[in-house]
């Protein structure tokens, strides 16, 4: 194990970041779990504990200008890109504060401001978009780079191939994250496509692409931010299959029979966030007691955002009919 | 009679029909077991009749159902499922372009036999993405059937004949009837396209509705009939073929239409409904037609914002009130 | 007034706003010069704009929705073409779930200010893929806009309103208006979504008609108004929004209504018109409401069975005719 | 050039044949170019001089009951399959008589008896109906196999991966032959896809790809004739790109400006019937003689098409209603 060698591309500062938000998806995560359990929220949620070194490795590389696209599995991402938990919550509640004021959900996040541009129901929905989001940086002429997460479900699609292609074309800076937790929704990969090898398939459309070890935050970190780098400075797309694991089933609720208990234990055993917590303590960069103290802190701050969300104004029932349209009500007035 | 959920009168449909005829078989994703489909219609199909009779697919919505209208159009009978009907989106072009197409532009020469089982509507907080109701597109487009049951009696019957008849049919289930029970025989029955049941008589007001709002007008008719207004619950069964008849005559007994359904009211089916009953039946109608349907906006998520645009028995009954009193 | 054709009145719409507005960009299939797009409405630009505004896609309608999508919610204004209507069923995950939600979804959030050009409509034995009028589908859609102009003059004013909007617009136009004419200003106008043109005032009857139906309205017009009888012909211009009260005063005017669309009936946009004229103007009709649209069959090849298909102005005033005469 | 080889694996008669038919698809096309610039047929007409060899070799290696879809450019493609003139010009004619009774035109010439799943004016849209052909044949447990024909331009379709990915995962016996004559419409295969090899990207699907001459139409059939031998023992798919050339413009009224002279005019050089018409007089196989008399049994079954299709009744208009449904009026009213 080279665990004892101190990364030099991250610094104390980043890798503790690292951490703490890794520690505060999966708190996320557990947190909405529960409350779907208990019936305080609705809808359909779909959990990502076991992916967390994915979002978070990828977007230590990102600059708070760049942007992305999630799936219905969005949590992990929009938080690792800045989402802050209590808007979330408060969308997860469907109260006003949220951050689509109630409208969204689970599978709608978006914080444009922050260049999140949002979870989506449709799987491969955010692949064709992405191309756009790459198009527009190259022509306002920014350096910006956009990252489009989707799941190895996904990559069946026809949207794949075209994002792919587009992104081949026109040497747009867009990156190219596959999660491939290795279940579409009950289906394994290896019935979403014959013994595929994604990063060669990236290649044939001469996108460097790469698979890295989707357990390891700061190995993905790595391949991200070649890949970020590249883009940056016009070297147009990359593609990254990070392989990783749903510690869970497709959506709370489901009992995720087609998953083997030997895979789910070995996978268990990888967990991202208790391998950075041991690289940590190894180099000495955190403390028993700092762990801790950050565990209570990560705690609180979700116990709070709950409750931000459960004391939020919950919309009027006749806000479902705003934000139809810019320039128009529902029923097509002017305004 | 024995009472069964609708979910399980389809799963019947589909098990009888695939020991009936070996040229049926399904397609979709999830479908097979342990999962067995997202609202386990399919379920415990693929340990009877096999993994190559109850295929599971990649995601990829337009390759399956091209693989239904290529199998189709050589002799097999496929019956494709999109987990949710936001998702024929995916699939337009196979589904407008070529099934329902192909009939006519090959001649007569093609049939294509298949059904695209899907359900749509809200009532589970599941958002702009996976609550629409899309029937619309499909009653439009020339070329296809329509199907959209309200009971696990229709649900079976109609389910059977889509499968039996030869050209393409969109089969809409809803997501919150699945767990609904009710009376199906033993016996087998089909139910013919085109044909609709009164679900109950009544006098005063006709209201035709369609899947889920089917249940709501049942129970609209209950608030009413204790104020003494007696309405007369009309369900397509399909929408097109539409049987016209059975609501022309309602609508002379009657004298007032009110038509309901989930779909945004917008260039809905209730605005055809609305445009034949006021051509055919125009010196019978004592008050103008109304529609009780969603606002034409997505699907909202919050709880309270989406009860707020589904329709239900008080806004049925609200609107049949005032027609009948003659406020409208 | 100089009389310019419809092609021409639209490319200078996208010139214009090209000029005025650095964020506006095209894109789309072989829409760069010497080709210039299947009806040469682009035809010109790229050698003014550059392949770097005007940019050329592969046959990739989802990818590049997908691409006009993401370039809209992050700053830019992009002008899309599907080269057929028929072909946006590639596409219609991007157009329905997305474009036309994302505002919505995002809680108001994103605005989408994107174009979707395209032309549908029958005339040329294009056949069953090529020549459908699939406006319904978008016109249900909440979330969308969508305009049908009639004219070069409205061709030209509507584009570039629609550019200006920051809402997502489907914008039809129709194969055979390309080669019309038209007076069309020098001076720079723009016409508001949501406002319908009284294109002929009359007194017997409403005809409110779209797109190629309203050039077969007015000369139906022609033909009735040698009978004696007057018609007002309606173009709403826009479908939605949708300017109800133009219709609605026209009616109580003429006290009779026919609406004509070239898309199949059965679901069509007329049936929405009919739904809601017969409510808010139902003591001031005379008569049932007609709609004269092409039967529900996909466009058939050969000229003389499209023909027969397709609406023209015999079909428009006989109806009239008989309306007028009081025979339906 | 080993011209002078004799091939063992064709016979004189099919290689004659094969020859004839090519010449029929150019005198086809020809001809139907010169009814639509004279007004006598309308629609569109996507022609196909040039590349004869590839429906002709392909279909060399086919079985009466195997399966084929094409694309708006499919004249060549059913003619090879079987198709008769008479019928087709009867169907461009728009009459009763015509493989579509006059209701499918040139873009939907469909011929089920033989096989010929139809023409059709989407791009990609033969494509997944293919994996569906496909498995069919499977599920059936006959030993046929279905090809799939479609142009350059198509790959850049989502369709196009999809059906790739079925057709690999199922295993079924499908050919897909690409004909790449270098452009979409208009566009260049370059603007398609970035410097892409068609076959190589098929190998990553696990489908052995090849690219051949498709101006050569013994070449190609070897190529399908193994492809075909594959599939009819459960070897699965393979993928063909056969490098081609459309002499004219994209339809009939396209002046294809944007197709440089000196390539026209190099492609034209390669003309592979002239090439065939060498080798079977090289071979021994076909006297001048011979070859004007096949010339001129082409041009009269040509004619007699025409005059067939002239003289077949025209529909009655109302027949437009017909055919919407097996079970339904097109009103809805059962029959
Ligand atoms: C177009 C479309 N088809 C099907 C679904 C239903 N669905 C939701 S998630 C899912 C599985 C997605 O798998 P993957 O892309 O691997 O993402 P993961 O769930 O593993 O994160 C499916 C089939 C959908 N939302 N959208
Ligand atoms: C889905 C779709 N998009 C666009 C078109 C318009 N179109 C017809 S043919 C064509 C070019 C097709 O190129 P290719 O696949 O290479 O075939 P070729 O014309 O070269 O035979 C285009 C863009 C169409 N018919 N269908
Ligand atoms: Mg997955
Ligand atoms: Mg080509």
């Amino acid at each position: 194990m080279n665990d004892r060698k101190i990364p030099e591309d991250l610094t104390k500062d980043q890798l503790l970041a690292m951490y703490r938000r890794m520690r505060l998806i999966r708190g996320f995560e557990d947190t909405a779990q529960r409350l779907f359990e208990n019936g305080e929220i609705g809808g359909f949620l779909h959990l990502s504990q076991g992916q967390e070194a994915v979002p978070v490795g990828t977007c230590t590389a990102l600059r708070p200008d760049d942007y992305i696209t999630s799936t219905h599995r969005g949590h992990g991402d929009v938080l690792a890109k800045g989402c802050e938990p209590k808007y979330m919550f408060a969308e997860l509640y469907g109260r006003t504060t949220g951050y689509c004021k109630g409208k969204g959900g689970s599978m709608h996040i978006a914080d444009f401001s922050q260049g999140i541009i949002g979870a989506n129901g449709i799987v491969s929905g955010g692949l064709p978009i992405i191309t756009g989001v790459g198009l527009s940086i190259k022509m306002r002429g920014t350096d910006q780079v956009a990252v489009c997460f989707f799941g190895d479900g996904a990559t069946a699609e026809g949207g794949f191939h075209e994002a792919l292609n587009l992104a081949s074309l026109w040497q747009i800076p867009v990156i190219f994250v596959c999660q491939n937790n290795l279940y579409g929704l009950s289906q394994p990969f290896s019935e979403t496509a014959y013994d595929c090898d994604l990063a060669q398939r990236a290649r044939t459309y001469h996108i460097p692409g790469e698979c890295v070890d989707g357990m390891d935050a700061i190995a993905v970190y790595r391949s991200v931010k070649e890949a970020v780098d590249r883009a940056r400075s016009g070297g147009g797309p990359t593609f990254i299959e990070a392989k990783t694991y749903r510690f869970l089933g497709h959506y709370v609720g489901d009992p995720a029979l087609y998953m083997p208990p030997e895979e789910r234990k070995a996978w268990r055993e990888k967990d991202a966030i208790a391998k950075l917590g041991t690289q940590l303590r190894a180099w000495d960069y955190l403390t028993e007691e700092e762990d801790e103290a950050m565990a209570a802190s990560v705690q609180a701050e979700l116990e709070q955002g709950v409750e931000y969300a459960r004391s939020s104004p919950i919309p009027a029932p006749e806000e479902a009919l705003d934000d139809v349209y810019v320039h128009f009500d529902y029923a097509g007035n002017p305004r | 009679m024995r009472e069964i959920s609708y979910r399980d009168a389809l799963k019947e449909a589909l098990k009888e029909e695939m020991e009936r005829d070996e040229r049926v078989f399904l397609l979709g994703e999830d479908i097979a077991d342990p999962f067995g489909s997202a609202y386990k219609v399919t379920l415990g199909l693929s340990p009877i009749f096999g993994t190559d009779r109850v295929i599971q697919t990649p995601i990829s919505e337009q390759g399956f159902t091209g693989a239904a209208v290529g199998a189709a159009i050589t002799g097999l009978r496929p019956v494709v499922e999109y987990m949710y009907i936001d998702f024929t989106t995916m699939a337009m072009d196979q589904i407008a372009n070529q099934a329902a197409k192909f009939h006519y532009m090959s001649g007569g020469q093609a049939q294509v036999p298949m059904v695209m089982r899907t359900q749509g509507g809200p009532g589970r907080s599941s958002a702009a993405q996976h609550a629409q109701s899309l029937e619309a597109w499909f009653h439009h487009l020339p070329g296809l059937l329509v199907a959209m049951p309200a009971t696990p009696h229709d649900a079976k019957g109609l389910l059977k004949t889509a499968i039996r008849l030869d050209d393409p049919v969109m089969f809409v289930e809803q997501k919150l009837l699945y767990n609904t029970t009710g009376p199906v025989p033993e016996e087998e029955y089909t139910i013919p396209f085109g044909l609709a049941d009164v679900k109950r008589e009544g006098t005063d007001c006709t209201v035709v509705a369609t899947s889920m709002a089917v249940l709501k007008a049942l129970k609209a008719a209950d608030l009413l009939a204790a104020e003494g207004i007696s309405i007369e619950v009309v369900d397509p069964r399909t929408l097109f073929p539409l049987d016209m008849e059975t609501i022309v005559e309602s609508v002379k007994k009657t004298s007032r239409l009110v038509v309901s359904h989930e779909a945004p009211e917008r260039g809905g089916f209730a605005a055809e409904v609305v445009a034949q009953v006021s051509d055919r039946a125009f010196d019978y109608l004592d008050a103008p037609i109304q529609r009780v349907c969603a606002p034409s906006v997505p699907p909202p998520f919050a709880r309270n914002m989406e009860d707020y645009v589904m329709i239900d028995e008080h806004k049925i009954a609200d609107r049949v009130r005032k027609l009948v009193q003659g406020e409208i």
